[in-house]
């Protein structure tokens, strides 16, 4: 195991000390969905801390296309719209096999569908692409990935307040 | 590509030739898997597919995702019931698949069979579910000690006596781990409050009805041990075991 | 040394066809609207123009990230993540699994650098009236980095050629470029050959090829995948700068494999 | 009602021109079979198949009859190793010029119709390099295992049977760099090879790898069967590369729905080929002047009436229009039958004798 790696589960299993500590499936819980109130009463008796742990739904309600469409528009980004999800991308992707953090066909995918918790989460991702370009040889629909990341960067770097409020 | 390049693909393959990258949003962490002791990988495997209801339970898997679209838990934590018939699909090839999900995931499901409902080709993710749930605690896996401690009085209670919650259990004392840190503040007062209630039957309730026979306890420890249930709690819940055997001794069930 | 090359300065295409000054004042005009294009090109995408902001964070900015950094630790850092980053190509060469593509970037990047610093040491000893036994040097060296711009290109052109899907599917601004790059390159190394070769007539040729495809070049990078580059390069690096442990993103460059 | 005299010309002798041939015999009216090939039986016969889904019929059984009745039956007159080189004239009075291959002899023959029936080629997948077919050892097509199969022994180039064996579903399908088009049958005949291989070696490891399932109509029992009797894993998603470590293949892909991206050592690919017009096609669309649609496939006046060329007198069937199981190949013979003897009765009844 790698030393970044290493850090990562301290860092995960410190962030679950802090919150949801008794939520056995603490792991498939994201951070940003246990509410714990600090300070909470019903009926005259103290709820807070652990006793007032609520998880939210991870049900997506906001499917927002506007970075789908900067991206359409921006340079070499027109073809993402072709994208049918094969996956043939990740799977010449150097990088996504060394990185579980980039996976080019998972990004196409929340951005086409506008999933904006999700791009939250990943967006960061993006700039690891490398360029070679092995992708856009690959894609059997002529999406060209490799000119989607390009648009995706820009569009992600565009919108960088929205995805990190 | 050049023949460096493969050999370092294979550099990282483990030992049954599998490498596996990351899903955002599926969670997926073979690697800890791997960690894992191959030998139990295979008996939960063997276990799994030797169970009475696994033939009933699992048919095949077509990844439709409608198990997961009728899925309550899905809607909170990232568990989905395609994702664990897929796994045992794929189990007798790749077991660490399985093994993989047997420490957390499964006990994001409880068992209330929506999946099961809607399935085209008639699986039982939640059943699936429950049977490797069941290998979990025979195996006295981390998880599964993790999940069942806050119950562990409780499980008590039902392996001695059959009843879950009585009414000698609400005390200022002898707390349970799980009941929070206001228990006691809330039971000081428990008797006289609930003499107050002006229900002939609660009398009974605070005293007699829910006490039970020594010999009916008798018979239940019996019970439970012929089947196998203090077995396979020892693997997990040593304390607990060794608390119904110390009951089942002085009720004189030996 | 003047009586071993006596024809040679003489002739020598730039001298020849077009005074120096007026090339190197042509190159400057077209690398100010390099620039400026660049500018509106990645402000029309709605992003900040990083290569500025690089550049002010170095100089101007207060230490960020928590930490108080003064401007040389600013600067050393921002050196170490282009030296990484950039030059080793750490980022853009270790993941892209490929030696001949890394191998390609390389030369045409390291080819360009190296050429802006002959270039620009050829015009500072020039006028002072260095002896050519100075000149000389300088100016085959030139030719040898226009030679690995040209090599460098010459790769990434045969990669794609040579490889039927990433031929059909490559963007035609990249084809563009790549072709620019070879022509640049390969005129350049071979103007200069020529006329110590004697090869007169040729050499000019050459040389105009040479001045014309530096002018495409600079016309045409703005708009073209160059500039993408230039930002996100320099959009790393700004991260490098303002992260807390100036490492930028934290993500090793080259994964560790296996156990 | 008397039959027209003047025969009806079938172009290729596979399972569409076969049944066409058979039905317009058995008719009663003459029959001129060319085959390009020295054999009958077309691509099921050429390639040896060795069963045919989605039943497991043995090839034999489904087209044997069909040779042995062109070849007996005294109504078929059967021209091997012959091309249509050209034509001219009209409905019921066709003459055709029939180009022996070997001997490059012209014979001018007269027909009252023509069934066009030159069917399909497997894709050469080394055209599609990331799958080392042709340069890699124990990488084959699922021609290639059908034989395997016949023979009833699948093993490695080093003789030794293999113990995880991938399937790659469309290598030559569905991508635009290559063919565009769904071959119709190769989710199919994959499915059925790997239950055949698994009952032939149950120790091994079957996994397919696909990007979706086109396992139409009664053809899903396959799919279904292929899971829960057999224990196929089926993964989703499409393989990147292919690389051979001197001992092993490794196949790097991504599973779309449970893994993520995945490297796996594997001991034989087989590559599900798709299907393409061949030569045959074009040469006789050339002969005939018939359109060939974007594809390279024979284009019928409307794209839903598969027998209609467009030009009176001129008929399609099978493959040659779009990629088809056997089992479509072979109603489409008929049908395009059907319309040849309509037309013969009809002229000889405009044309009284």
């Amino acid at each position: 195991m790698s030393e970044e790696e290493k850090k990562r589960k301290e860092k995960e299993s410190s962030a679950g000390e802090e919150k949801g500590k008794f939520i056995i499936e603490r792991r498939y819980v994201d951070d940003s969905r246990i509410i714990e109130p600090k300070k909470l009463e019903l009926g005259g008796i103290d709820m807070s801390g652990r006793w007032g742990t609520l998880v939210l739904p991870r049900t997506l309600e906001d499917f927002d296309t506007e970075i789908y469409r900067d991206v359409e528009k921006l340079p070499r980004g027109g073809n993402i719209g072709k994208c049918w999800q094969c996956g043939n991308c990740t799977a010449v992707c150097p990088v996504a096999h060394a990185h579980s953090e980039f996976n080019p066909r998972y990004l196409i995918h929340i951005v086409k569908m506008g999933y904006t918790s999700e791009i939250k989460k990943h967006h960061e991702a993006v700039y690891l692409c490398s360029g070679c370009g092995l992708c856009s040889a690959a894609c059997p629909k002529g999406v060209d990935p490799q000119g989607v990341m390009i648009a995706m960067s820009i569009a992600f770097k565009a919108h960088e307040s929205e995805l990190t409020e | 590509m050049d023949s460096r390049y493969a050999a370092k693909l294979l550099s990282r393959l483990g030992e049954d030739g599998w490498h596996y990258g990351g899903l955002p949003g599926l969670q997926w962490e073979a690697e800890n898997a791997r960690e894992g002791d191959r030998k139990t990988m295979l008996q939960v495997v063997e276990e799994l597919r030797n169970d009475v209801r696994f033939e009933e339970f699992y048919h095949a898997c077509i990844n439709c995702g409608n198990c997961t679209s009728m899925c309550p838990p899905f809607r909170l934590v990232d568990f989905e019931p395609r994702i664990v018939v897929q796994k045992v699909m794929h189990s007798k090839d790749e077991p660490e698949l399985l093994y993989q999900m047997m420490d957390q995931y499964i006990w994001s499901c409880f068992q209330c069979y929506s999946c099961w409902e809607v399935c085209p080709a008639h699986n039982n993710p939640g059943g699936l579910v429950a049977i490797l749930k069941e290998i979990a605690v025979r195996h006295g896996l981390q998880s599964t000690k993790k999940a069942l401690e806050p119950y562990s009085k409780i499980l008590y209670k039902i392996m001695t006596t059959g009843t879950q919650i009585t009414p000698d259990m609400h005390t200022t004392i002898a707390l349970f781990k799980d009941w929070g840190p206001h228990k006691a503040e809330l039971a000081k007062d428990i008797r006289v409050e609930r003499a107050a209630v002006p229900v002939e039957s609660m009398a009974g309730v605070m005293d007699r009805s829910w006490r039970v026979e020594k010999d009916t306890m008798r018979e239940l420890m019996v019970i439970q041990k012929e089947a196998g249930v203090v077995d396979a709690v020892s693997h997990t819940l040593k304390d607990v075991a060794d608390m119904v055997d110390d009951t089942a001794k002085e009720a004189g069930a030996e | 040394m003047e009586a071993m090359f006596p024809s040679i300065f003489y002739y020598m295409p730039p001298g020849n066809i077009l005074p120096h000054q007026y090339i190197v004042g042509l190159v400057l005009i077209l690398a100010i609207f390099a620039v400026l294009a660049s500018y509106m090109r990645i402000r029309s995408w709605k992003v900040p123009f990083t290569p500025a902001s690089v550049l002010s964070a170095v100089l101007f900015s207060k230490g960020s990230g928590g930490k108080n950094q003064g401007f040389g630790a600013r600067a050393s850092t921002a050196g170490k993540s282009t030296f990484h980053d950039i030059f080793l190509l750490e980022r853009a060469g270790a993941w892209c699994e490929e030696r001949i593509h890394t191998l390609g970037r390389g030369l045409v990047l390291w080819g360009f650098v190296l050429l802006a610093l002959a270039t620009v040491v050829g015009f500072l000893i020039d006028p002072l009236g260095a002896p050519d036994s100075a000149v000389l040097p300088v100016m085959l060296l030139g030719d040898v980095f226009q030679g690995m711009i040209a090599l460098g290109a010459a790769i990434l052109l045969l990669r794609r050629l040579s490889r039927h899907n990433l031929r059909i599917s490559t963007d035609r601004n990249t084809w563009a470029l790549q072709l620019v790059l070879l022509v640049l390159g390969a005129s350049g190394a071979t103007a200069d050959l020529l006329s110590i070769g004697g090869f007169l007539a040729g050499a000019q040729v050459a040389f105009l090829v040479n001045i014309a495809s530096i002018v495409i070049f600079f016309l045409y990078a703005p708009f073209s995948e160059l500039t993408f580059l230039v930002w996100k390069g320099s959009l790393l690096m700004q991260e490098t700068l303002q992260s807390e442990s100036g490492k930028g993103r934290e993500i090793a460059p080259q994964p560790q494999l296996g156990k | 009602m008397k039959a027209p005299d003047n025969p009806v010309l079938v172009i290729g002798a596979g399972p569409a021109g076969l049944q066409a041939a058979k039905d317009v015999a058995e008719f009663g009216v003459p029959v001129l079979l060319v085959e390009r090939r020295k054999e009958l039986g077309g691509a099921p016969i050429r390639w040896s198949y060795h069963t045919l889904a989605p039943d497991f019929r043995p090839t034999e059984e489904v087209m044997g009859p069909l040779i042995d009745f062109c070849q007996s039956n005294k109504n078929v007159t059967v021209m091997k190793g012959c091309i249509v080189d050209g034509y001219s004239g009209r409905p019921g009075d066709f003459h055709v010029r029939i180009k022996d291959e070997t001997t490059k002899n012209i014979t001018e023959k007269v027909v009252s119709s023509i069934i066009v029936a030159t069917g399909f080629e497997h894709f050469d997948a080394r055209v599609d390099p990331r799958y080392g077919y042709g340069r890699m050892p124990n990488v084959i097509g699922i021609n290639e295992l059908e034989i395997m199969l016949k023979q009833g022994r699948v093993v490695g180039h080093d003789g030794k049977p293999p113990k995880r064996v991938a399937f790659i579903f469309c290598v030559g399908s569905r991508d635009r760099s290559t063919n565009p088009w769904c071959c119709t049958v190769c989710c199919g005949v994959s499915i059925k090879q790997g239950i055949e291989v698994k009952q032939l070696l149950p120790d091994s490891q079957v996994y397919m790898i696909y990007m979706d399932i086109r396992t139409i109509g009664l053809w899903e029992k396959l799919y279904w069967e292929s899971m829960e009797k057999y224990g196929i894993n089926f993964i989703r998603g499409r393989v990147g590369e292919v690389y051979y470590t001197g001992e092993k293949l490794l196949v790097k892909g991504e599973d779309t729905l449970v893994r993520g991206p995945f490297e796996v050592l594997f001991d034989m690919v087989v590559l599900a080929v798709g299907i393409e017009p061949g030569p045959g096609t074009k040469q006789a669309a050339g002969a005939l002047s018939l359109s060939l649609n974007e594809y390279g496939f024979l284009a019928p006046k409307i794209p839903n009436v598969h027998f209609d060329s467009g030009k009176e007198g001129i008929f399609l069937a099978g493959a040659c229009v779009a990629p088809m199981s056997v089992e479509e190949a072979l109603s489409e013979g008929s049908a395009a039958a059907m319309q040849a003897v309509k037309l013969g009765s009809r002229l000889m009844q405009k044309v009284p004798v």
